[in-house]
């Protein structure tokens, strides 16, 4: 089997699926491996690296053309949908809510789509889990992005020239990445506080020393996924109110707020930025979703009344190194898990339940109940 | 004036007895000292048999009784295996109470105008009887020569057996001031004797087999007493000192070892193993708690470690004790590793973030990958508040939500501790057949003061 | 009757200081302990040793205590002894 | 008295020489204020909330001529010491080694000058050694500056998705702005080695929980005031080469090597440099006094092989809301300690050391050994 | 039979009294239960005192006696002021050995023919006696009547008559043995009480001040074995228990305040303060170590406690067992606070990234101008590693390299704790006066292990 | 004579006794357990009520035991009650 791996459209992305580190697994299970050539440049891996692993370099057309299974970290347009033939499979993150126009021209084709957004979020699928992997990074570039844009120091230090005080820091949204924000917080010595209307994000906030901060919403709740349900309007509307006293006592305010497949709820309003203090830094972890902060651009620094409200699109690749690996590591584990070496092929087995759930297009039909 | 510097010389050797009866047992309960309290002891108890032999009454008889007992005694103690050795003190300790027993009887010809003599007789009698019995049923128990249990017909016939045999004291008491007797007195006297014997059968017998070292404990004590109460009706000061420190130390123990047991006295006697069946969850198995004392006896002897923590571990916060833990370890010449699973904690690094808080090297924490192939070289896996990454229903039970995962494979370690504060299941929501292995040992309680317990026993 | 008190002190005195002796120990000692203690508890032999031995009766019974006693005593201190050797090794 | 304050000539320096929390003290005193409007915009306080606490905005001219004291953040024009009238006092940060002209000038006008760079190494006036404050905040921003320029994160995680490894720091030069980086750097959880050519200073980087690198250059020291002496050239060959092996094994390299009045050492060669990991960050904190790194340029980020080389001027004023608060206050201290509330001036008397020391100029002469 | 059953009462009721002195003394080493066991034991004594009054002699001389003792010992224990309550209680102790010296000399003329009741009455004579006048001695002492001390001629003449009396006690009791006696022996026992009381002088006058507590302590001990030896003159088991009690709990007593105070019992005998004086340093004055137990107790009581961490600290790494003790100490219900310089270490925030490393909350953080105006509140200022910032010469000494800087005042807590290795300077190299203050008390060694010393006091 | 070896058991068990009862005393209670252990002490006063008062000396001497053990015994047990009440405040 041949699998081959591609650059992200977007040329801001660092990432690559392909991390030296992980190449040599797929190959020893007789895999071979073609890469879009220049694949690892944005972390700093030449191909040569690669080629030396055993994998080939080779054009991005060849890429889709000669390769049962693609591995993509982007959406790929129409066209190159064209060079792959029926029957193949791409695998990768091509944000299908977004895509749908995708999906259905996959199905024209008889392309098989595995999106590894679509991975359940049970225990045993944890390691193919980008979504984890890669909120886990952006939730610590977050804090190093705002903590570098404050225009004070996050720990507090009693010097002779006084007592600088910490920098307070409130996590709004406590997923993946905002528990990585909250980590990275506590240990740079913000004070940090923290809220989300699930109830059980209590526990774990208090798990990593931090401050949870109650706000009584009524019945909250969250999917049997672990993804948050949507708030009423009125339960939207005391939330902001009882945060916004919060945010004004904040030097930076972070927010992770997100539904899955629905535009991320909007949270802060300008009547709180406008409360907040000078020279703090907003930073919107879901401005590419729709963001949770009025006024937050993507890959923008918008001030408003001397706030800073900060907009960085795929903050993961912030980091690209440590993200590539883990992605590469995501890809390999799915693989590995169905690949069956007997028949060289992947077992797509819908008993399984993370095939049922990522696999979103098969034999020409959409799996997925949510598009069909 | 001869026999008199004898009875002098004897209750002086009789003092030093007890000073080393007292000194060995003191001893005997501190791990150091224990062998030469014992050594102490038996020196106490040799002198005070020589004393006594100087006078003795027919040398053939008591040279005779020494001889054959000292000879079965000695065998039984040097032949014995390793394993058994808890019911052979059940027996020794029966014995014991045997030869009290006796002593009671003989001495009854002498109550006849002494009221107060009668009563201890009486009393003795039945203390020694029960000890007797009551041992030879818990060796027949231990030993598993005897598998009749709580709810079986007989054990409900001596345990009526019992109960009458406490009322019969009460008549034996009563019966001298009633004046005429209906009955000879001697028959009255040997029904009495057989009761005494069958209702140490019936005190013994309902109580389960996990529970049998402390009620030896308990029929150890009473020996104590019976022989205190024949020290009284001989009028003899070392069998006082000597019984009545016996009961009474042998009382405490059997309460500090009901204690390590998370049982009481009573509900040992009275309730039997009904209650700790109650606690097990039902297919799984029987689940066995430890407290810190033992966990911390068996770590101090443990030559390697692993550390697992898992969300229980930040839950607590308690990094720093478990920092603190390792330290100690490590001091003691343990090897001493963490175990970090990929996915413990709720987010990724959880562990990370903690253990580095807490100042533990980055050298010591291992992945699965590296601790599962060494893990039967592991003495001692202290699970702190993880659950599902240490689940063998992922590499066990095809059919579990989890299964597939690779976990840390804690149960092949020699003795696993699973600190948790309840039977509760983790993230995943599914029971956890670790706990109930044979090679578990449950940790109940909040994780930081688990571990702080362990640390203090170890500065102790 | 006089006796009585002062043996009546002994007793309480020395079931005074039992309790007062133990009081934490370690649960691998708790075995030896107990059977350390068994083998005290055999001075029971001291009281046999005195018993008369007029009536025939009267020896056998004094023969049968005398060995059952000697048993637990020698029994007793060995196994104890036994037990406690195997924490040597430290 | 009127001390006036002005604002650096650098408007890339976002400090200010007051600050809203110390100014009381002053005014408390008797003392009147004016400062050079705007002072305050870099660190978000406007005019209006000083002039709240009782000190009166004025233009620039008017605080060189109108104040017994002047405050300055920076060196000022010639044409602006003529502004200042003879008797009078200019006080703050000149870099005097660098603007020998300025100290000339003043001279000649008999102005005095306080330099707070010569505040004596002494545990007495430490309040007011703003080398040390400021270069203790340089050393923090160093940190979230290289961390955010890294392509990986800095702490280790052992997650699903592989373990990412902890980043490797290496501070070379452990003076006040070296602890800080190592403090910070060990916050996030870097493996954090250092180096310096002073003794004592092992034990100080131990006493951060980080390592100390050993290496053997023979007889090393230091002045009475705590300040490095220079290496031989054969001893800086050798700690060039055994340095080497640190950095290659390094992702992140923070020089903070500095003499005092000289060149800072030249102590990163490229040929260290080309030995480096691609993507690793090597930040000159010593860029601004010639550069420990070869290479390395002010305010830009050269990359050499795949290592970026960073020369950032004035890392303080990236905190600066922090670095004036300490900035201010040890001008203040420097002031309360000398102020004579009865005859209203500062006693200027010359057996003190931190007179004798600071007090560069003084009735028209210069008193510092080191530039007569 | 009448008197015989008053005589079983009676000893019925010492055996419960006998019980209750027992448990009395228990319950007085316990800080909770002090005050019961005084009552208990108390409840005790007036149970053995009315049994015994049942059949007095005369009852005038009895109750006379008793309302006399009775109303002077009260006037003076509730009358006399707190502070020199130590002086009364040996005082108390001393009219107890008399006492038991009027017993032992009444019982004289019983001893005619028993060589060993003549022995019990020159042996309680002498201990009783000299409990008496070293009591009355060490009374003197310790209300600062008495100014004489080692050294003095007087001194030295009591203490070679102190000798004497130990020689007559030998000669006393050989003499009976000689048969005829030169002189009248009624002289000769005389002399010997005269002997007695003058010995007890010379054993305690060489004896210094500071030291008294543990000879008090010492002195009871005798007191009760006096009265454990008039108890077996008089064949009265209460008073042998009671006596024998006192004697040698006293004794443990004694043993364990001699170790608070660092000294042996005979150090504290016959090498007096001597030795005490040597350790001491120069001009500065002394410098006073103190252990982690003593230091222990002193924080268990304190109701408020201020940590001042310093560059030592960081050194040691204690910061996670720093903040270990901090969080013991809270739950022991004292309030503590941590004092931070500003220039503590060796970079602006050193303390800071420590202490948020071992997760001590921000609020507990205080800077010196917030605990210096209530230091004076403060119970126990734990000095951690810190020296330049807590000098006082920085506020006192003009000529100090340091003066004029703001220091940590913790000289004016109630009691300082000083942890360093040695007593070498800190960064700016001056000698801190602070470490010989009267209220200071240095912990010497590495601050992590005598913080850990603690810790581990406080989980016992 | 075998009254004493009675009474030496007795002895001796409470000495034993004693020795075992103090273990680890906080340093505030120092002061009040000597004083509470003193007013024991006074236990003397038992005996002191039963001197035989024959001669006139005798009754004297028993006069002044029983005084000075009356001192012993009420004033040490109401000031150690006294000191052990100032600990009452926690
Ligand atoms: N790492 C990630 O990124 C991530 C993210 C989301 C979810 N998860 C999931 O979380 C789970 C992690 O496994 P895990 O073993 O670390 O945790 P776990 O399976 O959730 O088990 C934690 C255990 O800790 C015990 N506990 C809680 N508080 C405690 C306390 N104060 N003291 C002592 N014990 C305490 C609980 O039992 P008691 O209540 O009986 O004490 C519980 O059984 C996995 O299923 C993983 O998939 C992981
Ligand atoms: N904060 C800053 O920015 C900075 C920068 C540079 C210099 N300084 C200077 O450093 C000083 C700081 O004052 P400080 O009180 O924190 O420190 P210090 O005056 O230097 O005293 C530290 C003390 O800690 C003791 N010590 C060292 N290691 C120890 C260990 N392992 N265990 C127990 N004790 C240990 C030492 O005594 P032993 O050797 O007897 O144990 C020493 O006396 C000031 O003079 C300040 O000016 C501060
Ligand atoms: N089974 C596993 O092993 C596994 C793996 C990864 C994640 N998870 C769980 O999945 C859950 C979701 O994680 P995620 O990072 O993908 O979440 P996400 O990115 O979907 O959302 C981020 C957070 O925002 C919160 N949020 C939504 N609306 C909000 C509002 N109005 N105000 C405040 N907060 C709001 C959500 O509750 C969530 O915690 C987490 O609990 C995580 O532990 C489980
Ligand atoms: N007395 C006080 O209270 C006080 C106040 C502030 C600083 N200090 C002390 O003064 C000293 C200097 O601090 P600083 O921050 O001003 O130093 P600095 O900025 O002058 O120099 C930075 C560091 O670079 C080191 N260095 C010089 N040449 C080097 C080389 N070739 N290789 C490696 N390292 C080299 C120096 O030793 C110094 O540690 C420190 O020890 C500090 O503790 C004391």
């Amino acid at each position: 089997m041949i699998i081959s791996a591609i650059k992200s459209k977007d040329v801001s992305d660092k990432r690559s699926v392909l991390h030296p580190e992980t190449i040599k697994n797929l190959i020893s299970k007789g895999i071979e491996i073609i890469f879009e050539s220049g694949i690892g440049d944005g972390i700093h891996v030449g191909d040569q690296t690669f080629i030396d692993l055993g994998a080939k370099s080779v054009s991005r057309e060849s890429c889709f053309s000669n390769a049962e299974i693609i591995l993509t970290p982007s959406p790929i347009d129409d066209h190159e949908v064209k060079l792959i033939g029926g029957g193949k499979t791409l695998m990768g993150m091509v944000s299908p809510f977004e895509n749908q126009e995708l999906l259905k021209n996959l199905c024209d084709s008889n392309i098989n789509l595995v999106s590894m957004e679509f991975v359940p979020r049970i225990t045993r699928a944890q390691k193919m889990d980008v979504l984890s992997s890669q909120a886990n990074l952006a939730g610590y570039v977050a804090v190093i992005e705002s903590s570098s844009l404050l225009s004070s120091a996050m720990p507090m230090m009693m010097t002779a020239a006084g007592t600088l005080k910490p920098a307070r820091v409130f996590v709004i949204g406590v997923g993946v990445a905002g528990l990585q924000a909250i980590a990275t917080a506590k240990r740079l010595g913000a004070r940090v506080e923290a809220f989300d209307t699930r109830d059980v994000v209590e526990e774990q906030v208090q798990s990593l020393g931090a401050k949870f901060v109650k706000i009584d919403l009524g019945e909250t709740g969250e999917t049997s996924q672990g993804y948050a349900k949507e708030l009423t309007d009125e339960q939207l509307a005391k939330q902001k109110e009882l945060q916004s006293k919060v945010c004004e006592r904040s030097d930076i305010v972070i927010t992770t707020a997100q539904l899955f497949g629905r535009p991320a709820p909007r949270i802060i309003d300008n009547s709180t930025i406008k409360k907040m203090k000078r020279g703090s830094v907003v930073l919107d972890m879901a401005v590419e979703s729709g963001g949770n902060v009025e006024g937050s651009k993507v890959d923008e620094i918008v001030e408003v009344d001397g706030v800073k409200i900060v907009g960085i699109s795929n903050l993961a690749s912030k980091v690209a190194g440590h993200a590539s690996y883990a992605l590469s590591n995501n890809f390999n584990n799915w693989l590995l898990e169905f690949y069956d070496e007997e028949s060289k092929n992947i077992r797509f087995d819908f008993e399984d339940e993370i095939i049922s759930s990522s696999v979103l297009v098969f034999d020409g039909e959409v799996k997925n109940e949510r598009f069909k | 004036m001869e026999n008199f510097d004898i009875t002098l010389l004897q209750n002086i050797a009789y003092i030093f007895a007890a000073i080393l009866f007292i000194t060995g047992i003191k001893m005997l309960g501190k791990e150091v000292t224990a062998q030469k309290g014992n050594v102490i002891s038996a020196i106490g108890m040799f002198i005070a048999i020589i004393v006594t032999a100087i006078n003795i009454v027919n040398p053939f008889v008591v040279l005779g009784g020494i001889l054959l007992g000292a000879f079965i005694g000695s065998v039984i103690a040097v032949k014995v295996k390793m394993t058994s050795i808890p019911e052979m003190v059940a027996l020794f300790n029966g014995f014991g109470g045997l030869a009290t027993f006796f002593i009671a009887w003989s001495e009854m010809s002498n109550t006849n105008d002494n009221l107060f003599q009668y009563l201890l007789v009486i009393l003795t009698i039945y203390i020694g009887g029960v000890t007797f019995s009551g041992s030879l049923i818990a060796f027949g128990k231990l030993s598993e020569r005897l598998k009749i249990g709580k709810g079986h017909l007989l054990t409900n016939l001596f345990i009526s057996i019992f109960y009458i045999s406490l009322v019969s004291i009460l008549v034996m008491l009563v019966l001298p001031m009633i004046g005429s007797l209906p009955l000879n007195f001697e028959i009255i006297f040997y029904v009495y004797l057989a009761l005494v014997m069958l209702g140490g059968v019936g005190f013994v017998l309902p109580i389960g087999g996990g529970d049998m070292p402390v009620v030896i404990s308990l029929l150890n004590s009473l020996s104590g007493i019976a022989a205190a109460f024949a020290g009284l009706i001989l009028v003899n000061n070392v069998l006082i000192v000597a019984g009545s420190l016996v009961g009474a130390s042998g009382l405490i123990l059997t309460i500090i070892m009901a204690k390590a047991m998370n049982r009481t006295i009573g509900n040992i006697l009275f309730v039997g193993y009904a209650a700790s069946a109650a606690s097990s969850s039902s297919e799984q198995g029987e689940v066995k708690p430890i407290n810190a004392e033992d966990a911390f006896l068996i770590l101090e002897n443990a030559s390697s470690v692993l550390i697992v923590p898992g969300y229980g571990m930040a839950v607590a916060q308690a990094q720093h004790v478990v920092r603190e833990l390792g330290e100690l370890l490590e001091e003691n010449g343990t090897d001493v590793k963490y175990g970090i699973h990929p996915v413990a904690g709720r987010m990724p690094g959880h562990m990370n973030v903690l253990l580095a808080e807490a100042n533990v090297s980055y050298d010591l924490l291992a992945e699965p990958d590296d601790v599962n192939p060494m893990m039967d070289t592991v003495d001692v896996a202290i699970v702190i508040g993880a659950n599902d990454v240490v689940n063998p229903s992922a590499t066990e039970e095809p059919g579990s939500p989890i299964y597939g995962m690779p976990i840390l494979e804690v149960a092949n370690a020699r003795t696993v501790f699973v600190l948790k504060r309840s039977m509760s299941s983790g993230f995943a929501g599914v029971q956890n057949p670790l706990f109930f292995k044979e090679n578990t040992r449950m940790l109940f309680g909040d994780a930081k003061e688990s571990i702080s317990g362990l640390v203090s026993e170890f500065k102790d | 009757m006089e006796i009585y008190i002062l043996l009546g002190f002994v007793l309480i005195l020395s079931i005074y200081l039992g309790l007062e002796l133990i009081s934490k120990v370690p649960s691998t000692l708790h075995t030896p302990l107990m059977s350390g203690a068994n083998a005290i508890s055999g001075i029971a032999l001291v009281g046999a040793l005195t018993l008369t031995q007029d009536t025939f009766l009267q020896t056998v019974i004094a023969f049968l205590a005398i060995t059952f006693a000697s048993i637990n005593v020698f029994g007793g201190y060995l196994v104890t002894n036994r037990m406690l050797s195997m924490f040597k090794k430290k």
